[in-house]
């Protein structure tokens, strides 16, 4: 038996695929993928598990399925958990339904039965992001992704859902013929490439020019990012014509009026923050040294003597030696304290910031009852959209300030200041409320493009960047 | 612990077929695994086994890669403590691989970081002596006559612990395998 | 020649000290000890040198001498950098001169000759940590330092002053004969005593009971680290008993009532924070990885065959490629940016509560002009005190965060909310503040003992604590 085993092991070595199926680029289902990457297939499916951790991973809750909603299991309600999200968000969508994120397996479930549906009217453009669309679009679009894009904006997501059956599916990802990394999602290419040439690179194309270690983390920026939709068209946009900084963001926001809703406390125009892990990742140091999501979310396993991709994408504390320790040389228990002593501190000052916005709301609504009119209020409202959106946008990030955590905690202590600078304003009309610094929106990133910052010194040249010495 | 009793399972049974004499069949693993391999100095003999390819490649990369072959810093000195660690570390990662049975990412453990401290310490003996608390004292006892009585009465306020030595892997990490850290 | 330098070299490397000079437990001159040791004593000669950095290190300011201070060279003023911190410390001798601290060499002029000295009358207990102490505390104890130290505190700073001639010299560092480490200051052997009592360990000694490793840290956290005089005898002493977190000293200060000066614009019983190094090194990753301040500020350097700790101690940004670069496999420019992206983000946070501070004071005074009585600002002045406190904190800490910097960035955070809050409560009696989740005392430290947490996986046990797996 162990000669058998060792003669298998170097035959699976040598031997990493069988082609059984045949693909091509309009090959759907991941089922027939599968037959030709067992592997990775059977791990894709296990996206379906929930785990949770401290912070994140997901609870599996039991319900009963309604005719409107025939889900039998469901995340966790984060408005349950934490009430004063639904002060946060009053008169939103948001408000009324706000689970914690699963798997893959569930996004495209959990997006249609939200009763986020049934209190407003979502267009096709939310498909975007949680479901196989390459496909779709190719074929709206007569070949071109861009014109499919539009025209599934157009619909409503009613329309729309009935073009696809997948969430995000191999094809989404991976070139049929040659398995490489592919972005395949309109909204993430055009924002690159704005965002580039503002850094003075022009016609950016990031299926020519990214690196594989960029396409490890751009596959994911296709989805997990801040957005919004634009004009009466609803073309999904991703702010990042200035920069990945949330002051790049706010200063975007700025100079393209827009807001997501009226605060229906306290009649402020606010925005809503939505998953930034792309941009919080960019500024952490893990970004800088090169360390890209599917790093950490997806590590290479060995099955037998094959070392895959780890398409089980989940928490990287469910999978602490394989997503850390191939670099972290600590134990497994210290890497989970380290990792939930960073999370923790950023809890606390997300909370302190919770408190702050309950308290001025509450504020707002007194002065309101006692007489006071939005144009009183409007200093009031432009530092609660402000504070607002900072709070919310960590409190969206869904690492609980890990990815990026020196910077979570300066959002967090910044929006904090704005929020109880308001509560002063309602008070008291002649004070002069400070804006910490907000970046001069040229300032733009930390480093040129996402992960290229911090080669190690001797890492063999890869393109980008050379060595500095 | 399935994990552990498996391996030690395992273990047993590899045992007791060696005892057993059937050579055969134990002998056929060796040779076609290349256990062989831990007999010689060869570096590419540990990258025979596919779990060791990142440590190759590491080391390759490293700056020791022209000074130093894995059996510089991974075997002791001395010819015996040589064999018995080879025997030793051969017959774990033997088990170890067929059973497929260990902690993904291998990391070195603490007897054979001992092994390794050892070898730059012994490498690099000229460098580093000035940095020991241990020598210090030797040299300055050695020259100074008396002076060993004076420390006595005066108390230095403690002794030089056994253990008080630098660990160099602390600091020089990747000497051996360069690596991202 | 090449082979007589060969020869000279081995010769050197093999027999690394010549003892040419006979050293006791009294040789308190450093240049004696240099005769045996050269190159630590040319190296430790040094720290006169003044160079800035972005955040630290120093500047050469010329300085005509008077017969008050005779200094020529001074480090800049810190109270004209920034006047802000002039308003802080309102009433306070720091309010009259504070400078930038430059190296060891300057420590005994530095303090006999700042004006502080000249606006208050300090005692003995101050030259703990300027000058060499150690002998005369042993001689003024009859061999008893902890006698000896009593008896210093107990004489006025210029009685004292006259006692010793060195600044922190060889012998405060090192045993003369074995060259080993050890603690000499009275006040950590006892904070530490204390400590470890609370957290079980009984009749704790520091020479006896810590590892080398940990040495090479506590030889610095004699002197880097928050203080106070305490009682009438003005006792040295550093209010660690429930833990080295800043919640843990605020509830010490809380059960030891304790203030050092009335605000001289807003009435409040306020605190002064100093250089909270190790307090904070303490809260970093790097401590938790095991990585001492003799690692960075005093980085083996090679000089000819040897290799040595290098005695000019200093910032280690001005000599990245020692410090840092044996670990870190990154560009020397690549690791200063990482620094003072940190760095940076402390000194926003830094600014907007110096913004605050100066706004409520304002407030304060007003109020009072309005008739306000110091009952009615009660609940103001305690939040003043916490706030201010926890911002002199990082303030105070002389790494711009670095050491720490999420928690700088937490307790930055933390201490604008309650500082913000404050400004409410002058305007609406009514008002109920939050203070931020104040730490049960008990809680403690993140990890048992400074330094001590998190080996990495394999590492030689060292004394303390064994190999997780
Ligand atoms: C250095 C490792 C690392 C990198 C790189 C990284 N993450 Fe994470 N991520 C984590 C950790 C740790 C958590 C916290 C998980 C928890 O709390 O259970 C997390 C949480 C998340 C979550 C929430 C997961 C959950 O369990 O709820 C998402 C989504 C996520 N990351 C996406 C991304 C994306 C997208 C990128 C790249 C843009 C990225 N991550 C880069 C380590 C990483
Ligand atoms: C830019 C990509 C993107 C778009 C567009 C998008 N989503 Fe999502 N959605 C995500 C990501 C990433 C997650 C997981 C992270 C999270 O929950 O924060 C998610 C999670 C969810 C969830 C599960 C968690 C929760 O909020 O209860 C629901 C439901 C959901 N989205 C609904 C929608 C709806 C409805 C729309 C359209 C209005 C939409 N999404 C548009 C990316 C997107
Ligand atoms: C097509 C859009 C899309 C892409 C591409 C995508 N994600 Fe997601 N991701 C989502 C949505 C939507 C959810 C939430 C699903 C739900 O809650 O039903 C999600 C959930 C997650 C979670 C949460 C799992 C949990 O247990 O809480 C993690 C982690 C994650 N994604 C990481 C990644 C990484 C890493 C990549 C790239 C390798 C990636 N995602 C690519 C849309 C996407
Ligand atoms: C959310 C994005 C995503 C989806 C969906 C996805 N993959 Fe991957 N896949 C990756 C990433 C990232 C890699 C690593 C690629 C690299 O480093 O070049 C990868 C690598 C691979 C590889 C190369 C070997 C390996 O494991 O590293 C194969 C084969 C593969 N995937 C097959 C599949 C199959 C089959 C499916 C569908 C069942 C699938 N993938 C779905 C992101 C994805
Ligand atoms: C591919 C390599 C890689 C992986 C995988 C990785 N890290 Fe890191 N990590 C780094 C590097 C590089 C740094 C920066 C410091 C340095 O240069 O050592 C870092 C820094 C850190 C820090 C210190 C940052 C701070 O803000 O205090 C923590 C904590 C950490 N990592 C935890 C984790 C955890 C937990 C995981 C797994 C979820 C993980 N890392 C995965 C390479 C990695
Ligand atoms: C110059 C000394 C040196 C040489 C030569 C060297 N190693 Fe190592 N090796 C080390 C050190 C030091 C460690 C511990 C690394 C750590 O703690 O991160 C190590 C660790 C390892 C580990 C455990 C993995 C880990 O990260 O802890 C393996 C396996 C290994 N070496 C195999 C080899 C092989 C195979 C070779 C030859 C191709 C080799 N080594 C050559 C110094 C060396
Ligand atoms: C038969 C396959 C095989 C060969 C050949 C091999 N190794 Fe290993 N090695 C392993 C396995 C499997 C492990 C992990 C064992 C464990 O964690 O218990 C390992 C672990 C190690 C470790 C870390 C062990 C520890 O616990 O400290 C070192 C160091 C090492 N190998 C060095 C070498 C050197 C040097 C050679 C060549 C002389 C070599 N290996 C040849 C399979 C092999
Ligand atoms: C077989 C002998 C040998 C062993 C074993 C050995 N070294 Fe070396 N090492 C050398 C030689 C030869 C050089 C290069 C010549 C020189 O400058 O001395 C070198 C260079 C170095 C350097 C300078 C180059 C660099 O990488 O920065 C360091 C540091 C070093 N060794 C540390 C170590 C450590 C730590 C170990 C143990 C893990 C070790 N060495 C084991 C022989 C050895
Ligand atoms: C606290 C960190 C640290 C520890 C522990 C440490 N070193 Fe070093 N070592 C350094 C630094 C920093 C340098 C670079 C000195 C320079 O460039 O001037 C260095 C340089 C060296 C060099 C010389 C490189 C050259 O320029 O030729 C050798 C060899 C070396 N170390 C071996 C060792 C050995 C062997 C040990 C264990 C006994 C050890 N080191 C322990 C930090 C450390
Ligand atoms: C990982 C490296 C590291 C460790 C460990 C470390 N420091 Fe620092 N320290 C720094 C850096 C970087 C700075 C910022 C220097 C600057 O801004 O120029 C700094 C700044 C300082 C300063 C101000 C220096 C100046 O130039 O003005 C002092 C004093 C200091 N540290 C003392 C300590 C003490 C005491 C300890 C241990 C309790 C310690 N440090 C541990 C890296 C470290
Ligand atoms: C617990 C140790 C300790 C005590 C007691 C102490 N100092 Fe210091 N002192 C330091 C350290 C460490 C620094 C350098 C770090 C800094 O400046 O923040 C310093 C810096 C200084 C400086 C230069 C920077 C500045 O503040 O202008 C002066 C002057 C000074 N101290 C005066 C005094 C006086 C006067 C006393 C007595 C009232 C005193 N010190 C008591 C540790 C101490
Ligand atoms: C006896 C008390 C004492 C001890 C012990 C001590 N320091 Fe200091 N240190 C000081 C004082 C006082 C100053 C400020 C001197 C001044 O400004 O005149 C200072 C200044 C510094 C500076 C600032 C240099 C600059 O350029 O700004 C650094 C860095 C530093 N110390 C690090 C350390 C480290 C590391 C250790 C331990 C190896 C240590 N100190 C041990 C009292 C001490
Ligand atoms: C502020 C504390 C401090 C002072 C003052 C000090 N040293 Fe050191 N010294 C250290 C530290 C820390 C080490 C590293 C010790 C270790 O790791 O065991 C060291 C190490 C040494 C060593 C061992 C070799 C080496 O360089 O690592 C010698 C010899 C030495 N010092 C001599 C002196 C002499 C001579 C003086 C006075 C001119 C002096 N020291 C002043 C802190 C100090
Ligand atoms: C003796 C080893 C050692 C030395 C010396 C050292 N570091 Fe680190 N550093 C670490 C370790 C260990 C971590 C934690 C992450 C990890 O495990 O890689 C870390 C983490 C970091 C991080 C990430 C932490 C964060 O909060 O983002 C930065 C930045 C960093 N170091 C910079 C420096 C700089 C700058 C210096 C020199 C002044 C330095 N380090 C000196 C070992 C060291
Ligand atoms: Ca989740
Ligand atoms: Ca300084």
């Amino acid at each position: 038996a162990l000669a058998t085993n060792i003669f298998e092991r170097k035959q699976e070595a040598r031997n990493p695929f069988f082609r059984v199926a045949e693909l091509t680029d309009d090959t759907v289902d991941p089922a027939i993928w599968g037959k030709n990457f067992p592997l990775q297939y059977d791990m894709y499916l296990r996206t379906v598990d929930q785990v949770r951790t401290k912070y994140g991973g997901s609870e599996a809750v039991p319900h009963a399925p309604t005719q409107a909603d025939p889900r039998s299991v469901v995340a966790q309600s984060r408005l349950e958990e934490d009430p004063r999200l639904k002060t946060m968000w009053a008169g939103y969508a948001f408000s009324k339904d706000f689970r914690e994120e699963r798997g893959h397996a569930h996004m495209l479930a959990d997006q249609t039965f939200t009763e986020r549906q049934q209190v407003t009217k979502q267009p096709g453009t939310c498909l975007h992001c949680h479901a196989s669309t390459y496909n779709v679009y190719k074929k709206l679009g007569d070949g071109d992704l861009m014109k499919g894009f539009d025209a599934v904006n157009h619909m409503t997501y009613f329309e729309a859902r009935k073009l696809t059956e997948h969430p995000v599916a191999c094809i989404d990802c991976h070139d049929s013929q040659t398995l490489q990394l592919r972005v395949t999602r309109p909204a993430f290419m055009q924002a690159m490439a704005r965002m580039k040439a503002a850094q003075g690179v022009q016609d950016y194309n990031v299926n020519r020019d990214a690196t594989r270690q960029e396409m490890r983390s751009y596959v994911c920026g296709q989805c997990h990012v801040e957005y919004y939709f634009k004009g009466p068209e609803k073309t999904l946009t991703y702010p990042w014509d200035k920069g990945l900084k949330i002051e790049n963001i706010l200063a975007y926001y700025d100079e393209n009026p827009h807001k997501d809703w009226t605060h229906a406390d306290t009649g402020a125009p606010v925005l809503k923050a939505q998953h930034p892990e792309f941009e919080m990742w960019n500024q952490g140091v893990h970004a800088r040294s090169g360390v890209s999501c599917s790093d950490c979310h997806m590590p290479y396993t060995r099955v037998g003597a094959q070392k895959i991709s780890d398409h089980h994408v989940r928490s990287p504390l469910l999978n602490i030696n394989r997503a850390c320790q191939t670099c972290h040389h600590f134990s497994e228990a210290e890497l989970r304290a380290r990792a939930e002593a960073l999370q923790e501190r950023t809890f606390r000052l997300r909370n302190q910031g919770l408190d702050a916005l309950m308290g001025l709301v509450n504020d707002v609504k007194a002065a309101k009852a006692a007489g006071k009119t939005d144009q009183d209020l409007a200093g009031v409202y432009a530092l609660q959209r402000r504070g607002q959106f900072m709070l919310d946008f960590i409190e969206a990030e869904n690492s609980m300030g890990f990815h990026a955590p020196e910077e979570a905690a300066r959002i967090l202590g910044q929006a904090t200041n704005l929020i109880r600078q308001a509560q002063i304003l309602v008070r008291d009309s002649n004070f002069k409320p400070e804006i910490p610094d907000a970046l001069p929106a040229s300032a733009g990133d930390a480093h040129a493009g996402p992960g290229t910052g911090g080669k190690p010194v001797g890492s063999p040249a890869e393109g980008t960047g050379g060595t500095a010495h | 612990m399935p994990g552990v009793s498996r391996r030690i399972a395992i273990s047993a049974v590899a045992l007791s077929v060696l005892v057993g004499a059937a050579v055969g069949v134990v002998g056929f693993t060796f040779v076609y695994a290349k256990g062989s391999s831990y007999l010689t100095d060869d570096p590419s003999a540990c990258a025979n086994c596919h779990v060791m390819n990142e440590q190759y490649a590491g080391w390759v990369k490293s700056s020791h890669h022209g000074v130093a072959v894995c059996n510089d810093c991974h075997a002791p000195r001395d010819f015996l403590g040589k064999y018995y660690t080879k025997a030793l570390n051969g017959w774990h990662h033997s088990v170890a691989f067929t059973s497929g049975d260990f902690h993904e990412p291998i990391h070195i453990g603490a007897r054979n970081l001992e092994v390794t401290e050892s070898a730059c310490r012994s490498c690099h003996q000229d460098i580093v002596q000035a940095i020991e608390p241990g020598l210090l004292v030797r040299v300055s006892a050695e020259g100074a006559g008396g002076s060993r009585g004076e420390t006595e009465r005066h108390g230095g306020p403690h002794l030089p612990p056994g253990d008080g030595t630098m660990s160099c892997v602390r600091c020089h990490r990747s000497v051996g395998h360069m690596q991202l850290d």
